[in-house]
């Protein structure tokens, strides 16, 4: 889980947002700006787009057999097969095209619901206190400690061997199970924060309902930790697909990143040397995940502008005296 | 001392989670679960003993409710009787375990004790150099090995330094051929060789989540006002690095260590499977492989247990560190 | 609008009329959450028997030093604590503060000022917004029309001029002054009859200080509102509220006439506020002799989790007796109103008090 | 500009023209602009201000504790050392040489000047101590690192002994932080600053965070100290009625600019900057009949947007013509007007025509007892 650390995020840096907040024009200048944030989106923006794009960007089927003679069906990148072709001669770029959309949409879809997940978890559990704190923190902490992806194995396998079948819809829920954890930890210690300062206990005393509190007054604040969080389970919820499928749990039939390094692993791409049936693919998880760790880097000096690099003020003149 | 008793009895409720875990989610499952492992082994001749096997591992006899067969289950499991593996019939889940979990340990051990080393001393400088040329370059570079997926890049290590160049050993955990496991010289030296690759692999991989966390907490420790007094005392710059700023700096790092625990331990059991090291990691990789259950869930349970006694080792640390938590004010 | 240098008025005439809102006998325990279960449920014994009347137009000023539970009774009477015995009456009628109904009705007449300017108003909204919460709330506004003209009006009371230009603001655009002002505003929004505030001006720069007082003056004479002022500064005290009360760990310990209280203290403890103020007009020479007394923790208010027996003061007191550490003396009256808790007085003993060196 | 070249002994640090500069997003922001004063031995010298006047800045800017966007761009901090007998002393400046510049002295020389020199007590004492070391460790370290010659067990009683001169009892000293009281653990701070029994100690706002009566508990042992050992004390606040209380000297400050300079006595006389009058009369008092005050109009200046001419002049009931376009600048108080060696930097004060009738009805109010 790559979510940085928060928990210590102050208010204060709120203000930006709300400076930025003079009208949607505000906060797109406020993102564009930070230029960790804006490459991060930016190469995020490409691979969604070549996704969408993929049959414009390749004539060939991910999964037709485009090469049935020759010595080996698995040929390296020409000019043909830019990613070459897999052990069964299937054209890789285009498997990575189509890939792309199978890792994004199960890192989207279990990021989001995990997101929601730990939203109401973290907020419900600091608002309420009390047992329910209690008693959630207790279910947060133990998931959280619970090592993530063994416990994924386990389900997916299962799934994989009951009637529900292997498909993507249960990787993303079992994903979704398994990575709320730390996001719910983090949501709630600002959330108590947040709980203390007076405009919340100004609200409550002016009668207004702990739900309108909740969403209204606290949620608002915690935005950059928010997005961060779902950032942060974004780039977990595609290592740990891609590593599923790389175990064979994933439906092996449809051409997916996970999968494609799958039949690499299988076929031994490595020992006879065809580097090029798993370099494209793990370059294609890494550039990705790397992005979006970026964007999270980005939101973290949004929130917290100590944290910038000192480098880009000490271009100012050299102090008189050190 | 009230503290650690009560973390304790938190890592005793969590372990009873794993276990419980283990026994819900079969049952979970829609679909009878000895029916439907029988329909994936298609194996022909299963043997009598098979069957009362599987159906010992899902502690599943049908005359008995469930309240009874959880017991069961448990008490089994107290014991250490895990069940059989039907992947490699007739040998037991926890034998296979007891062989491939000195292994795991010592893979992941290692590897987590010299990222944790290497990330934070390379955090601090890097926080107390800050605005240096690396100040900008390194975060960067890290952050892309640490988005790599481990296996991939226990891939490309094993493909260039193991296939090609041939400096070190890129399979199995000793030379199987010319050594015999036991306490012998060359036993331990082709050992050591063997695992030079994977904890390259899982240092580089966690590496960027210490060197992070560690510059941030440093950055903010740096602008407290007991650096400020270290420094107007006249202290010298490595005493207030180290005593003031890393010192407390360090802290948060040893509470992370929970995630970052359970991120090497998962990483460690795809590595594994690439450089097919003999551990738990290639022990759950045969058993997904061939839909061994009892096997399966008998490595989780073995990896849940290893990573709570972890967190409960880190917890003793960080009482030790951090004299405020000493006294049950945590 | 009063003039600089004018005499205030009515600061020494007795309140006239009914008392507005009511406390009495309030305690407030609140328990010590052990975090493992079967811990012994240990207690911190926030305010012990805390009684006081607020009166239309006037205000009770509430002194004591941090953790003395000053504030922990400005919540009681504000309904955000349930006080565990006791009990509260407004306009002579008794106040269940459990039932959520009517504590809705007595919230739309009793209000609270904060003490921390720059966490009173949530950052991500505007000062419009702040105070249309509670005009739509209280039903006084319907739509938004509305709900500008009222608040444009509020701005006004709270001289935040032109009023149109601070509408739209938001927190971060205001300075610390400001935004009091604003959760002032809100805080009228409601057209309350008794305003809490809880150190309204600690967190102010000095200079701006008295312009927040005034304007809190200007609503006590102008609008009769009823003030609990709660502070750490006696010297704001004297200059607001014609009541003053002291209160040391969670104990009353004096209370009367403010000029009467702090010209002339009774209690050992208000004299070692006075003599702790800082007073411009003292010479530097006599620095506070008497107070530094050699009792090591001569500085510190006790714990409240188990408090000490009788009056919790005799361990700082330089008078302190046998009688002081077992009960809690009765109350001693002064005439005018002016009362103390202390066994100097109460216990009807002979010892003449040295007339204690500060002071009237 | 005030030349200030003083060869007696009896001064002991001569500030020159300090300013100081924030980079900030949009542009660079004055927190300190061309300040001069001197300080001499044992003197307690006042810095007043309300927040943003950069009254902390300058005193860190003395001793070069400033820490980044903030930067030193002017002026020179000359520290007249006296070669003392006692054994911890070390004198710094070499033979011939009368004074050091602090802001030119090389990192090894500043590491000696630091505290043996010049210590500093900061605001909240609670995050001024390492929450994760004892009290003992962290007077000891000091000692190790100034007084080499010292045995461990000598460091010890030093420590125990230094404790005992602000009354907290030995014991105390194997406690952690978070196990003091704040009164105690600012006593605490307060110990480790006189370890080496400085020439100056800087305290910024010791107090603020405390309650009354442990404030001056407190206040009356730092003066019970300065008696004692001598040493002088540079008193940041923004309670400047506690400066009319204990300092010898006031300066005060606003939007970074020094106002005016007075002794104690002369201050409560005659404030001569309307800044100051204003300021003296926003402390409600004890005595006297409750008359209405009214504090100062407008709020505090933002430093990034700092009004043309006198800084004050958007507040200021006297403000006139040139008020708003030329600085003022800091001159010894005219005759027959405020005291000896009183400073001010106002316009009314600058002898040109306008500013005496202004004066003159500014005396003949005053003494119809107009304000209290």
């Amino acid at each position: 889980m790559q979510a940085t650390n928060l928990t210590d995020q102050n208010l204060e840096t709120a203000t930006f947002l709300s400076s930025a907040r003079k009208g949607g024009r505000g906060v797109f200048r406020a993102i564009v700006a930070n230029p960790k944030i804006s490459f991060g989106v930016g190469v995020v923006a490409v691979f969604v787009l070549a996704a969408i794009a993929a049959p414009l960007l390749t004539p060939y089927d991910p999964s037709a057999h485009v090469i049935t003679t020759g010595v080996s069906r698995s040929v390296p990148p020409s000019a043909a097969h830019i990613f070459g072709t897999t052990g069964l001669g299937q054209d890789l770029f285009s498997q990575i095209l189509y890939g792309a959309r199978i890792s994004l949409v199960i890192g989207f879809v279990a990021a989001i619901g995990s997101t929601l997940l730990q939203v109401l978890m973290g907020l419900t559990a600091a608002y309420f206190g009390g047992i329910i704190d209690e008693i959630l923190s207790l279910i947060t902490n133990i998931f959280l400690v619970l090592p993530g992806l063994p416990l994924t194995i386990v389900l997916a396998s299962l799934a994989k061997a009951s009637s529900v079948g292997q498909n993507e819809l249960t990787i993303a829920i079992v994903l979704l199970f398994t990575s709320w954890s730390y996001g719910a930890r983090v949501l709630r210690a600002q959330t108590l924060s947040i709980k203390e300062r007076e405009f919340v206990s100004a609200a409550r005393a002016n009668g207004e309902s702990a739900l309108r509190i909740i969403f209204v007054e606290i949620l608002p604040n915690e935005i950059a930790l928010v997005a961060s969080t779902f950032v942060g389970t974004f780039v977990y919820a595609i290592g740990a697909e891609v590593a599923l499928e790389f175990l064979g749990l994933g439906d092996i039939s449809s051409p997916s990143w996970g999968v494609i390094l799958y039949w690499a692993q299988v076929n031994g791409a490595l020992i006879v040397g065809k580097w090029w049936q798993f370099v494209p693919a793990g370059l294609c998880v890494a550039v990705l995940c790397a992005s979006l760790t970026f964007v999270n880097f980005g939101i973290d000096e949004l929130a917290n502008p100590n944290l910038r690099s000192e480098r880009l003020m000490k271009k100012k003149k050299k102090s008189v005296v050190a | 001392m009230r503290f650690l008793l009560r973390r304790a009895g938190f890592y005793l409720i969590a372990l009873w989670a794993a276990l419980s875990f283990n026994f819900v989610i079969p049952r979970l499952m829609p679909g009878n679960p000895v029916t439907a492992y029988l329909a994936k082994l298609q194996t022909t001749n299963i043997t009598h003993a098979q069957i009362l096997a599987i159906q010992k591992m899902l502690g599943f006899n049908p005359d008995a409710s469930i309240g009874q067969q959880y017991v069961e289950y448990l008490n089994a499991v107290l014991h250490g009787d895990l069940g059989i593996a039907t992947s490699q019939y007739p040998t037991r889940v926890g034998d296979i375990l007891a062989r491939s979990l000195p292994w795991t340990v010592g893979l992941v051990g290692s590897s987590l004790f010299l990222s944790f080393l290497i990330g934070t001393l390379i955090g601090m400088v890097m926080a107390w150099k800050r605005g240096s040329w690396y100040d900008t370059t390194v975060p960067p570079l890290l952050t892309f090995f640490s988005a790599v997926p481990y296996f991939w890049m226990a891939l490309a290590l094993a493909f260039i330094f193991g296939v090609n160049l041939g400096w070190f050993p890129s399979s199995d955990g000793y030379d199987v051929y010319t050594t015999t496991p036991g306490w012998n010289l060359d036993f331990i030296s082709s050992a050591v060789q063997h695992s030079i690759l994977p904890v390259v692999t899982l240092v580089v991989g966690s590496l960027a989540q210490w060197v992070l966390t560690m510059r941030n907490t440093m950055v903010t420790t740096l602008s407290e006002d007991y650096v400020l007094m270290a420094r107007a005392k006249g202290l010298p710059e490595r005493r207030t690095m180290f005593n003031y700023a890393a010192r407390n700096a360090i802290l948060p790092s040893v509470t992370s260590f929970s995630i970052s625990l359970g991120l090497v331990v998962s990483g460690s059991l795809l590595t594994e499977i690439v450089f097919n090291y003999p551990g738990i990691g290639y022990a759950l990789y045969t058993a997904v492989f061939q839909s061994d259950y009892a096997l399966l869930e008998g490595c989780f349970m073995v990896i849940a247990l290893a990573v709570l006694i972890a967190n409960f080792a880190s917890e003793l640390v960080y009482v030790f560190l951090d004299p405020r938590v000493r006294q049950g004010r945590s | 609008m009063i003039q600089p240098g004018q005499i205030l008025s009515g600061s020494n005439q007795g309140p006239s009329g009914q008392p507005l809102l009511e406390a009495r006998h309030l305690r407030k325990d609140f328990p010590l959450r052990q975090m493992n279960i079967i811990g012994a449920g240990k207690v911190v014994q926030a305010v012990e028997d805390l009684s006081l009347n607020l009166f239309a137009g006037r205000a009770t000023a509430l002194v004591g030093e941090s953790g003395s539970g000053k504030t922990t009774v400005a919540r009681m009477l504000a309904g955000i604590h349930i006080p565990t015995r006791g009990e509260l009456l407004f306009a002579q009628q008794p106040v269940n503060v459990k039932s959520m109904r009517e504590r809705k009705k007595y919230l739309r007449q009793v209000q609270y000022i904060f003490q921390d300017p720059f966490s009173s108003l949530n950052p991500l909204r505007s000062v419009r917004y702040h105070l249309s919460r509670p005009l739509r709330m209280q039903g006084h506004a319907r739509n938004s029309r509305e709900v500008e003209a009222q608040a444009l009006v509020l701005l006004e009371k709270v001289s935040l001029t032109p009023a149109r230009q601070f509408l739209d603001k938001y927190p971060h655009q205001l300075s610390g002054g400001q935004r009091q002002r604003v959760s002032i505003a809100r805080a009228l929004a409601v057209r309350p009859s008794v305003l809490l505030a809880d150190e309204p001006v600690s967190m102010l720069d000095v200079s701006i200080r008295l312009d927040i007082l005034n304007l809190l003056l200007k609503l006590k004479e102008e609008e009769g509102l009823a003030f609990l002022f709660i502070t750490h500064d006696i010297a704001s005290a004297r200059y607001f509220a014609e009541e003053t009360q002291v209160m040391y760990a969670g104990q009353m310990v004096e209370g009367g006439p403010s000029d009467e209280v702090i010209r002339r203290p009774r209690h050992p403890y208000t004299r070692l506020l006075r003599a702790a103020a800082p007073d411009p007009d003292r010479m530097a020479q006599n620095m506070g002799d008497e107070v530094t007394g050699d009792v090591p923790e001569r500085g510190e208010p006790p714990s409240l989790v188990n408090p000490p027996k009788g009056c919790r003061f005799h361990l700082r007191c330089p008078h302190a007796m046998e009688i002081c550490r077992q009960s809690f003396p009765a109350r001693t009256d002064f005439g005018g109103g002016h009362w103390a808790n202390c066994h100097l007085y109460s216990s009807n003993l002979d010892v003449q008090t040295t007339r204690a060196t500060t002071g009237g | 500009m005030v030349q200030s070249v003083h060869s007696n002994l009896d001064v002991l640090l001569d500030v020159q023209h300090i300013s100081v500069v924030y980079d900030s997003p949009d542009g660079e922001v004055y927190a300190v602009n061309d300040v001069s004063f001197t300080l001499r031995r044992g003197e307690i010298l006042g810095l007043a201000g309300e927040s943003g006047s950069g009254k902390s800045t300058l005193a860190y800017a003395i001793s070069r504790l400033l820490r980044s966007p903030a930067r030193v761009t002017g002026g020179r901090v000359l520290y007249y050392p006296r070669t003392r007998e006692t054994v911890y002393s070390t004198s710094l400046p070499s033979a011939g040489e009368e004074y050091k510049d602090v802001l030119s002295m090389t990192r090894k020389e500043l590491r000696i000047f630091r505290w043996s020199e010049l210590a500093v007590v900061f605001q909240s004492a609670m995050n001024a101590l390492n929450p994760v070391a004892t009290i003992q460790a962290q007077i000891m370290d000091v000692l190790r690192v100034h007084r080499p010659g010292l045995s461990r067990d000598q460091r010890h009683a030093r420590a125990a002994e230094l404790l005992k001169l602000v009354g907290i009892t030995p014991e105390r000293l194997k406690s952690y932080p978070h196990e003091l009281s704040g009164g105690m653990r600012q006593r605490a701070v307060i110990a480790i600053a006189l370890a080496l029994s400085p020439e100056i100690i800087i305290m910024d706002e010791p107090t603020t965070a405390l309650d009354v009566v442990i404030q001056r508990d407190i206040l009356t042992e730092v003066m019970r100290l300065r008696q004692q050992l001598g040493f002088a004390v540079i008193f940041i606040t923004h309670d400047l009625s506690l400066l009319l209380e204990m300092a010898d000297e006031v300066i005060i400050m606003y939007a970074g600019r020094m106002v005016e300079k007075a002794s104690r006595k002369a201050l409560r006389q005659h404030a001569l900057h309307p800044y100051t009058d204003g300021l003296l009369h926003t402390f409600p008092t004890l005595e006297g009949p409750i008359v209405r005050m009214t504090g100062i109009p407008g709020t505090p200046p933002d430093l990034r947007m700092v009004p043309s001419g006198c800084v004050f002049h958007p507040r200021c009931k006297k403000a006139w013509g040139k008020c708003s376009t030329v600085r003022p600048v800091l001159l010894p108080s005219p005759a027959g007007v405020g005291s000896a060696g009183q400073q001010v930097a106002c316009h009314l004060y600058t002898g040109t025509g306008r500013d005496e009738e202004l004066r003159a009805s500014e005396i003949v109010f005053r003494k119809q007892g107009g304000e209290a």
